[in-house]
C-alpha cells in the first residue's frame, strides 16, 4: 500500500498560466487539497473541461483530463460517464462556457442528473478572450462589445439550474477554502448533477466585482452559509431571514433581544425546491449572499437509471451470429 | 391474359396507396414469400414526407415497389410494370412512374368524387383516356373484402382494414406462391387481436380466391418467375438500416470492446438508432443526445472512457458535429461518424436520396483535418462497411466517416448470412504498461501515450481507469512526443504533416482496388461508390450483354483512395461516374488523381436507372460513337 | 381603407399536412382568429419556426414566415426584431425543436426578454421524426429510442422559462380556443419575449397524453385558470389552493361550506415570481393545472434598450469618410 | 558603430518585453514616428497565448516586430536585425528568430538570478556564449529610468513601469526621429494621469539623451532610412481587423442598408466586432450572441429583414455555422460571413496565423451547396475585400464567405485613405410592386418575389413589411418558379442546377485576374492568396531585380475563380503556390482547373519567410535548374 497522496501529488508538471492573482488559483489549490483529503484515486478521476481560462483547469491536475471544446463538456463527461460509471468525473466550465455557448448541455445534463460535479467558475465575464461580457455579467457591464454598458438581463446561474431540474444546488467563493471544500465533498458525495457556482475573481477583466460579498471583513454581514436543519441567520446570528407569508419573500430581521425570536427565522431545508428558488434569487444588492449547499434532493441518478434499463444491464450476453438469425431466416440450397 | 414469363425473367410491382391502407406491410409480406420462393428481389418503401397526412391526398400516397426475378437483382427497378392504386391519389401520383403497357390493378371502390377532390382530380382517370395505354383491372377490393369478412362481424371500418390482405392474396396468386407462410406470420403477428386476424386471413384467402376464379385470370395474368441462381446459405430480408445496426454490434464483438452509440433522431438516420437501442445484449448501448452536437461529444467522451463511440446523423446533423469532430482528430480518439445522406442542400428534401455529402466528409472541418472516408454499396453490405469502419478507426485511432444514404437505409433485398467466424478481431494498439502509480514519471507516461505504431501511425488507446496512465488531452497542438501543449512553429509542422500522414497510411492497410465486372482496362469503365452500386451492376451487366466491353469499379474508401486506383482507371480510355449530386466524387478524383472523368450527375432525389447509365455508356462508348459519327 | 380582415384571410393558399385530429389544427385555427381579431397587419407580422410538425406552422400563416433550422428560431427571430423592431414577431417551436436541440437559444431569447412571442407546442414528443421520446416526455414513455421507457427526467418547459429569466409566462390547451385566445392577446400586447407553452395533443406518436387534465368534462376539477388579483379556485369555486408556509407548498382545500373560508385562498398575483414557480412546477398527478398568464412582470425589452444605447439610437449620422481619418491621419507629398 | 544606411533600405526592429512592459505601446509609437518621417513600414505584434502570464516566464513574452525603409515594405519582416529585450525571457525567446549579426539592446537591470529562474534559464545569456554572434549593447534600463523620473517621486513600481518611453527615446535617437509627435500623443493620452505623464515624458527625453552621449553613440548605431516612394494623399495606420470593420460600415453607406453585424469572440476574430461596435453612428449595430450559431442566425434573420447581415468567426466557430450558412444559401438571402483564420485543426493554435479554412469554406457544407469565396490579401486590403463581398451576397443574394487571418486582422502598416467617391453603389435587385395587400393573388406574389435577375440570379429582395409581399420561405427545397415547398424530381434536379449557375455566375461580374509583377507568360509565376501577398511580393521582386523571369499572381477570388485564370496560369512553364495549409488552394486549382502547380505548404503557425519563397523560386527556376544540374 502506498502512502496516501498529498495536494501536491494532484499537480502536474505543467506551469500554471492564470494570471498572477486570478482566483482560479486559489480554486485549483482547494481543489488538489480536497483530492487528498477524500483520498482520490487519479487512475480513476476525470476533469473535463470545455474552453475558457478556466477551462485550463484539468491540465494542472495530475488525474485523467480531458480539455474539449467550447461549451459541450458535459456531452463530452455523460458519454464518458456511461462509457465507465465507476469514474469520478469532474466538469469545470466558466459562465461563458457553461453559460452562453454551452447552455444547453448545462440543462440537458442537469435535467437527466448524470452522476458527476460541474463547477462553474463565475467571473461574470469572458477571460481567455479578453473581456467581453457573458450572460451573468450585470446590467451596464462596459466591454470591448458592450462600450455602453451590457443591456442583457444577467441569468442567475443557480436559478437556471433549479430550472433545469438541478436536483443538488451549491455556491462557494474561490478564496474562501474553508466553506469551499466542504461543498466540493458534499458534491462528490452525492449521486447525481451536483452544481457547483464558484465565484471566481477575474483580476483583469472584471477585478473585484463580488466585492460586496467577498470581502472577509464584511463577510459577516453580507453572506448567510446555509445549512440543512439549521435557521437562516448570518452576521453572528443577530440576523435571519423570515419569510413573509402574504408577499412570499423573505425579509431580514433582527433576532435576539429587541429583535425578532429565533424561531420567527426560517429553518433551511435544503430539500425544499421553493425554498432553494427564493434564496437563489435574492436580490444581492439588500440581501446577503446564500453560500453553501443551497439544495439537495436526491433521486435516481441517470447512469444508475441507464445500466437498469439497459436490457443486459450492459453485460455482453448475446451473439451477433444468433442476432443475424433473428426473424425469417431461409436456406438456399 | 395468361401466364407470363417475362423476357429478362424480372418483374417490378408497385404498390401504392394511403398511408393508412397498409401498403408497406403488403410489400413487405409480398418480398417475404419472394424470397421463400427463392427469386432474388430488391425492395424500395416510398414513404410520404408527412407524417399521416389527410386520407385521400397526393401528398399522402405511400407506396412499396419490389423487383423480382430470376436472376440477380440488384436495383429496385427503374420502371414498375405492375401497379396496384388503392385509390386515385395513389394512381395519380404513380402514374408517370410505370412503364408503358404496364399492368394496373385498382380498387374501384376508392375511385368516388370526394376522393377525386382531396386528391384535385378534374375527371375520373378512368374516363379521361389516361390509362389507354395501360393494362387496367378494376376490382373492388374494399366491397370484396367487407364481403369476406362480414360472417366476423367487424365494425366497417376495421374490416375495411383488410384490404391488403385481400389484394395480397390477389398477388400471391398472380405469382403463384404458397399462401401457408403469410399466413403463419399473420397468426404470430395479430395473436392478440383476434378479430383483425380473421379479417386479415379471411381477406387473404378471398384475394386469392378472386384471382383464381375463371372469369378473371382471363383478365389477371400470372407471372412466372423462377429460382434465381444464388450461392448456398442461409439468407435474410435485411434493410440497409438495421445491417448498419448489426454491423456495428458485429464490431464490438470483433474488438471486444462494447458500442456506445451516440444520436439524435433524423430522418433518415433514426432507423439506425431505433435498431441498436434493440441491441443492447450484443454489448451496444445507445444514447439519445439533445442535439447532433452533444451526440458527437458523448460519443467521443465514450471513446476516450475506452468504448467504441459511434454517432449517427444525416447532411444538417452532421454539419453541427463538425467541430467536435476535429477534435476526436486531434485528439487522436477513435470515432465511427454514420452518415445516412438525404436530399439537400439545408433541410432539403429529407425523404429523398442523394450522396451528396462527400465533400463535407472529405473537406469539410476547418483547417487541415483529415479523415478516412468509407462508403456503403446497398443495404447489405452496411454491415461489413460498418465493421471496415470501426476497424480503421481503433487502428489509426481516428474518427473515421462512414456514409451510406436514404435508399440504402430503407431498401431491403436477401442477404446471405456472414460467418462472424470469417472476420478478423479487431485490435487496438495496447496501451503501455508502466510500472506506477499517480506519481510515476510523467514525462515516461506520456510519451508512451502518444507513441504511435510506425505503420498505422494509431496510438495507444489508453482511457481513465487505468492505472498509472493517468494524461491530460486537448484539441490546442501538442508536442509530438509528449501531448503537451505545444506553440512551437517546427511541432505544428510536424504534427500536421504526421495528421496527414497517418490518413494516407490508412491506404497501406486496404485492399487494392478491385473491377467487380469486366477487365482491368479496355475502352470505358464505370466507376461509382455508395448507393449507385446496384444500378451501375445491372446497367454495365447489361450492355456488357450486348457486347460492350464495359467494366464496372466501385469504391469503398474514398479517402484514402486505393493505391492502385490512378494506374487502374488510367488504363482505361473513359471513366464514367455517375452520381447522385453534382460532381463530388469527380472533384476528389482530379484532386488526388488528377484524373478527369466522364460525369453523370443527377440530383433529383431519386436514385439512378438503369436506362440513365445505360445511355451514357453507350453514348461514350467509343466504337459506337465512331459508327454514329 | 378596405374591409377588416377575417381569419379566413389569414390562411395560405398551401394544403394543411399535418395528421388528420392533430392538435395542431385547432392552434392554428385559434392564430388566424386571433390575428383577425386583434386587426394584425400581414405585412408586419411574421411567424418564424424551427423543425417539427409545429414548426409547419408558417406555411400556413398568410403573413411573412421564415421556416429555419432545427432549434434555431430564436436566434432568426432575435436579429429580425432587431433589424426591423417594428414587426410583431411569433416564434414557433416544439418541445423538440424548443427544448432539446434548441434550449440554448430559447434560454437566451428569454434571458434577452426580446420583444416577440414564443409558442411552444409541447406534445412531450417528436413527431416529425416518427414518435421518439422529447425533453418533456414522462419518465418511462416506450419510444424507438426508449423500448425500455425513457429514464430522463421531464423538463417543466415553464419552470426553465422562469429560470431563464422569463417576464411573461403562459399556458394554453391546444383545442381550448376560448382560453388561449386572450393568452396570445396578452402574449402580443406584452412588449418582451412572452413565453407560451401550449398543450398539444399528437394523435399518432403520443394520443391523450394530457387527457387527465384536458379532458373537457372533467377539466373543472383538473384546470386551474389564473388571473392576476382573483384568488386561486377551481371546481366552480369548491376548491382552492393555499399556501402552507411551513413547508412553502401549495395545498388542494375545500372551501366555503365546511371548508375553508375564501379569504384563506392564495390570490393570484402575476408579479411574483415564487408564486409563478410554486405554480409551475406543482405535481400534474395531484394538482389541477394552473393555466393563463401565470407570471407577467414588465420591464425593458431587449429591443428598447438595444436602440436606446445605440450610439445613434440607429441613425445613421456619420460617414464612413470622416471616420477613416479619425485618428492619426498624415499627408504624403 | 556611427551611421549604418542599409543595403536594402529597410530595417527590422523587434521589441520584446513581459506583458506588463509595454512593448506594444512602445512598438506602436515607434511605428507612427516611422509614418511621420515618410518610410513604408509593417508591423506585427505577437501577443503571448496566455491573458497574462506569470512574470518572468517565457509564455508571458510579448513583442512587436516592425520593418521600416525607405523602399516599398510588404512583409513585417523575416529576421530583425534589431532586437531590443526586456528581460532574460524575452531574449531566450526571440534569439532564435533574429539575425545572426544582429543588434541586441538588452536591459541588464532584469539579469536577475530570480528571473533566470522564472523563464528556467540555466545561466546568464550574457556569459554562456550564445550572444558571441550579435552585437550586443547591455543598458540598466530600469536604473536609468527611475533615475530620470527620480524627481517625481514616483513610486518605485510607478516609475519603472516609464522603461518602455525610456526604450522609445534612446530609439528614437538611433533612427534620428522627432520627439514632439510622441510628446504630443503622450500628453494627449496620459491627460488625466499626470504623475505617470511625468514620467513618461522624463523617461522619453532621458533615454533619447542617454542614446545621445559620446560614449555611446560609439556603440549604439544609428539607422539612416530616407522615405519610402509612396504615392501622394492621405495616410494613416490600419491593422487589417479596423479595415475589415470600417470596410463592412462602407459597404452598408454604399449599399445604402444599415449592417447588422452579429459575432461570438473568439481569437482572432473579436476584433472585428470590437471595432463595430463603436461604429454605431456608421449605421452598423453589432448583437454578441450566445454562440455562433446564433449569431449566424440573428445575422441571417436581420437579412430576412432587410439588413445587411453579417457573421464572423475563426475555424471552429465557422464549422458551428455551416448549417444556418446551408439555410441562406437555400433561401437566397444576402450573408457575409467574415473568418479570421487560425491555427488549427481543432482549438488549434488561436493566436497563431495560417490559411487553411479553404475547404470548408468552398468544400464544407452538406449537399450541393456552392457559395462565392474570396480573400483579402493584406491590412489594408481589408476595406476593400469588405465592400466586394457585401456587393456579391446582394447581387446574387447569397451568403459569401471572407477570408482573412490572424497575421492579417494584427498587422498594421501605412494605408492610402480610399475617397469614397471612388466606389460604386451597391444596388439590389428591387422588390417586385404588387398592386395589393393580403388578398392579392398569391401566385403572383410568390413568382415575383423569386423572379431571378436574368444575368446575376439574384432575387428580389423583399423583407417582412413590404405591404402586399408577405410570403413563407424555408429550407425545404423550392418550387423553382414560386418557392413553395416541391418535392418534385425534376425541380429538385433544376433548382440545384440553379443554384451552380448562380455562382458560376458571379464570374460574370468580377475582373479577369490580372498580374501584379512581371509579364502575362514566362517560365514561373508565384500564385498566392490571402496574407502571404507581402511575402510573395518581396520575394519575386527580389528574384526579379536578380534577373529572373517571374510572375506574382494573387488570387483575391476562390470561388468562382476568374474566368481567364485557368488560361493565364497554362501560360507559364511552371506555376508555384506557397500556402499556409497543406494544399488547400492547389486542390482547388486541380479541381475547378486541371492544373497542377508546385506547392510549397508551411503550416507552423508563422507567415512565411521571403527567403522561404526565393528558395522554392530559384529551386524550380528552369534556367537555373538546368545550369545545376
Ligand atoms: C467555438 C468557439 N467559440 C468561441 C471560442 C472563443 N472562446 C474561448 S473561451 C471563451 C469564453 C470564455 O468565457 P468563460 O467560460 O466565462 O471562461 P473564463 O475565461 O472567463 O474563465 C470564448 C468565447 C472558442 N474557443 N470556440
Ligand atoms: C439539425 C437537425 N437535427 C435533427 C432534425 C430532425 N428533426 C426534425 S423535427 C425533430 C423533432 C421535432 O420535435 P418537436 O419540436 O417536438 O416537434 P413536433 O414534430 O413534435 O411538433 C427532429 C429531431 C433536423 N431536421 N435537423
Ligand atoms: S483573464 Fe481573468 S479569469 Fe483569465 S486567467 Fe486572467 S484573471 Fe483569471
Ligand atoms: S405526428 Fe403528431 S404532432 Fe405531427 S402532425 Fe401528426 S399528430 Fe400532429
Ligand atoms: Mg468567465
Ligand atoms: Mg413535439
Amino acid at each position: 500500500m502506498n502512502a496516501p497522496l498529498t495536494a501536491k501529488d494532484f499537480a502536474t508538471d505543467q506551469e500554471v498560466r492564470w494570471c498572477p492573482g486570478c482566483g482560479d488559483y486559489a480554486i485549483l489549490k482547494c481543489m488538489q487539497k480536497t483530492m487528498a483529503d477524500i483520498g482520490a484515486d487519479p487512475d480513476n478521476t476525470v476533469f473535463v473541461s470545455g474552453i475558457g481560462c478556466s477551462s485550463r483547469f484539468p491540465y494542472y491536475m495530475n488525474t485523467y483530463g480531458f480539455h474539449t471544446i467550447h461549451g459541450r463538456a458535459p456531452a463530452f463527461a455523460t458519454g464518458l460517464k456511461l462509457a465507465n460509471p465507476a469514474l469520478d468525473v469532474w466538469v469545470v466550465t466558466g459562465d461563458g462556457d457553461g453559460l452562453s455557448i454551452g447552455g444547453n448541455h448545462l440543462l440537458h445534463v442537469i435535467r437527466r442528473n448524470v452522476n458527476l460535479q460541474i463547477l462553474l467558475f463565475n467571473n461574470e465575464i469572458y477571460g481567455l478572450t479578453k473581456g467581453q461580457y457573458s450572460p451573468t455579467s450585470r446590467l451596464g457591464t462596459r466591454t470591448p462589445t458592450s462600450p455602453s454598458g451590457s443591456i442583457d438581463a444577467p441569468l442567475s446561474a443557480g436559478a437556471f439550474a433549479l430550472g433545469a431540474g438541478a436536483k443538488f444546488i451549491a455556491r462557494g467563493i474561490d478564496t474562501d477554502a474553508k466553506k469551499l471544500a466542504p461543498v466540493l465533498k458534499a458534491a462528490q458525495e452525492f449521486n447525481g448533477a451536483a452544481f457547483i457556482e464558484i465565484f471566481q475573481n477575474c483580476i483583469v477583466y472584471n477585478k473585484d466585482v463580488f466585492e460586496s460579498f467577498v470581502g472577509k471583513k464584511t463577510a459577516k454581514e453580507t453572506q448567510v452559509h446555509v445549512e440543512h436543519g439549521q435557521p437562516l441567520l448570518f452576521a453572528d446570528g443577530t440576523k435571519g431571514l423570515k419569510l413573509n407569508p402574504q408577499t412570499l419573500a423573505l425579509e431580514i430581521v433582527e433576532v435576539g433581544e429587541g429583535g425578532a425570536p429565533e424561531s420567527d427565522i426560517l429553518v433551511h431545508d435544503e430539500t425544499n425546491a421553493i425554498l432553494a428558488q427564493m434564496l437563489l434569487t435574492l436580490p444581492k444588492e439588500t440581501y446577503p449572499m446564500p453560500l453553501g449547499v443551497i439544495y439537495r434532493a436526491p433521486t435516481q441518478s441517470f447512469d444508475d437509471a441507464f445500466w437498469a434499463t439497459h436490457a443486459t444491464q450492459g453485460k455482453r450476453t448475446g451473439k451477433v451470429a444468433d442476432a443475424l438469425r433473428k426473424g425469417s431466416v431461409w436456406n438456399k440450397v | 391474359m395468361g401466364k407470363i414469363t417475362p423476357e429478362n425473367q424480372s418483374v417490378v410491382v408497385r404498390f401504392a396507396g394511403d398511408s393508412g391502407d397498409g401498403v408497406q406491410l403488403l410489400g413487405a409480406q409480398f418480398a417475404e414469400s419472394t424470397a421463400l420462393a427463392g427469386a432474388d428481389f430488391s425492395t424500395f418503401p416510398d414513404f410520404p414526407a408527412e407524417i399521416r397526412a389527410p386520407v385521400g391526398t397526393t401528398f399522402g400516397v405511400s407506396a412499396f415497389q419490389i423487383n423480382l426475378g430470376a436472376r440477380r437483382i440488384s436495383t429496385a427497378g427503374d420502371e414498375p410494370d405492375v401497379l396496384v392504386a388503392f385509390n386515385p391519389a395513389a394512381l395519380k401520383v404513380n402514374l408517370p412512374l410505370i412503364r408503358k403497357g404496364a399492368l394496373i390493378i385498382l380498387n374501384t371502390d376508392a375511385f368516388t368524387a370526394r376522393n377525386f377532390s382531396k386528391a384535385h382530380i378534374a375527371a375520373d382517370q378512368r374516363e379521361t383516356g389516361e390509362l389507354d395505354d395501360y393494362q387496367v383491372v378494376e376490382i373492388d377490393m374494399s366491397t370484396q373484402t367487407l364481403e369476406a369478412v362480414k360472417p366476423l362481424g367487424l365494425s366497417k371500418s376495421d374490416a375495411e382494414q383488410s384490404k391488403n390482405f385481400w389484394a395480397l392474396g390477389a398477388v400471391l396468386w398472380m405469382f403463384g406462391r404458397s399462401r401457408t407462410p403469410i399466413e403463419d406470420w399473420t397468426k404470430k403477428k395479430f395473436a392478440k387481436k383476434p378479430e383483425i386476424l380473421g379479417g386479415n386471413l379471411a381477406a387473404l384467402n378471398a384475394g386469392h380466391a378472386f384471382a383464381e376464379t375463371a372469369e378473371l385470370s382471363a383478365e389477371i395474368p400470372q407471372f412466372v418467375i423462377g429460382e434465381a441462381p444464388m450461392n448456398a446459405g442461409e439468407y435474410r430480408t435485411i434493410t440497409g438500416a438495421e445491417a448498419l445496426a448489426l454491423g456495428l454490434a458485429a464490431a464490438g464483438e470483433l474488438a471486444n470492446r462494447d458500442i456506445m452509440f451516440c444520436s439524435y433522431p433524423i430522418t433518415p438516420a433514426s432507423p439506425v438508432l431505433h435498431h441498436l437501442a434493440r441491441m443492447g445484449d450484443l454489448g451496444v448501448a445507445t444514447f439519445q443526445a439533445e442535439d447532433e452536437i452533444a451526440a458527437c461529444c458523448a460519443a467521443i467522451g465514450a471513446s476516450f472512457g475506452g468504448k467504441i463511440g459511434v454517432t449517427s446523423s444525416s447532411g444538417p446533423g452532421i454539419a453541427l458535429k463538425t467541430e467536435a469532430i476535429g477534435l476526436a482528430m486531434s485528439a487522436e480518439l477513435p470515432l465511427v461518424i454514420v452518415n445516412s445522406q438525404r436530399g439537400g442542400p439545408s433541410t432539403g428534401l429529407p425523404t429523398k436520396t442523394e450522396q451528396s455529402d462527400l465533400y463535407q466528409a472529405v473537406y469539410g472541418r476547418n483547417a487541415d483535418a483529415p479523415l478516412p472516408v468509407i462508403a456503403t454499396a446497398g443495404p447489405g453490405d452496411c454491415f461489413d462497411a460498418a465493421i471496415e469502419a470501426t476497424r480503421i478507426a481503433v487502428r489509426h485511432m481516428t474518427p473515421v466517416f462512414l456514409l451510406t444514404d436514404g435508399y440504402i437505409a430503407n431498401a431491403a433485398g436477401p442477404w446471405a448470412l456472414p460467418d462472424m467466424a470469417d472476420f478478423e478481431p479487431i485490435l487496438s494498439n495496447t496501451p503501455p504498461v508502466i510500472n506506477g502509480d499517480a506519481t510515476s514519471e510523467p514525462t515516461a507516461v506520456k510519451r508512451a501515450i502518444w507513441s504511435r505504431d510506425p505503420s498505422s501511425f494509431g496510438r495507444p488507446w489508453t482511457a481513465p481507469g487505468m492505472a498509472g496512465l493517468a494524461h491530460r488531452i486537448g484539441g490546442l497542438e501538442k508536442d509530438i512526443a509528449t501531448g503537451d501543449i505545444s506553440y512551437d512553429a517546427d511541432n505544428h509542422q510536424a504534427m500536421s504533416e504526421l495528421r496527414e500522414k497517418k490518413i494516407e497510411a490508412v491506404a497501406d492497410f486496404i485492399p487494392d482496388q478491385d473491377v467487380i465486372q469486366g477487365e482491368t482496362k479496355g475502352p470505358v469503365a464505370v466507376v461509382g461508390w455508395g448507393s449507385t452500386h446496384g444500378a451501375i451492376w445491372r446497367a454495365v451487366n447489361d450492355v456488357r450483354e450486348q457486347g460492350y466491353d464495359v467494366a464496372q469499379i466501385h469504391l469503398r474508401y474514398l479517402s484514402p483512395l486505393p493505391k492502385n486506383l490512378g494506374r487502374l482507371l488510367s488504363s482505361y480510355d473513359k471513366v464514367i461516374l455517375p452520381e447522385m449530386n453534382m460532381g463530388q466524387c469527380a472533384t476528389l478524383l482530379r484532386d488526388k488523381l488528377g484524373l478527369e472523368v466522364i460525369q453523370l450527375n443527377k440530383v433529383s432525389g431519386q436514385p439512378f436507372k438503369i436506362s440513365e447509365i445505360v445511355d451514357v455508356i453507350k453514348k461514350n462508348y467509343p466504337g459506337k460513337k465512331q459508327a454514329a459519327e
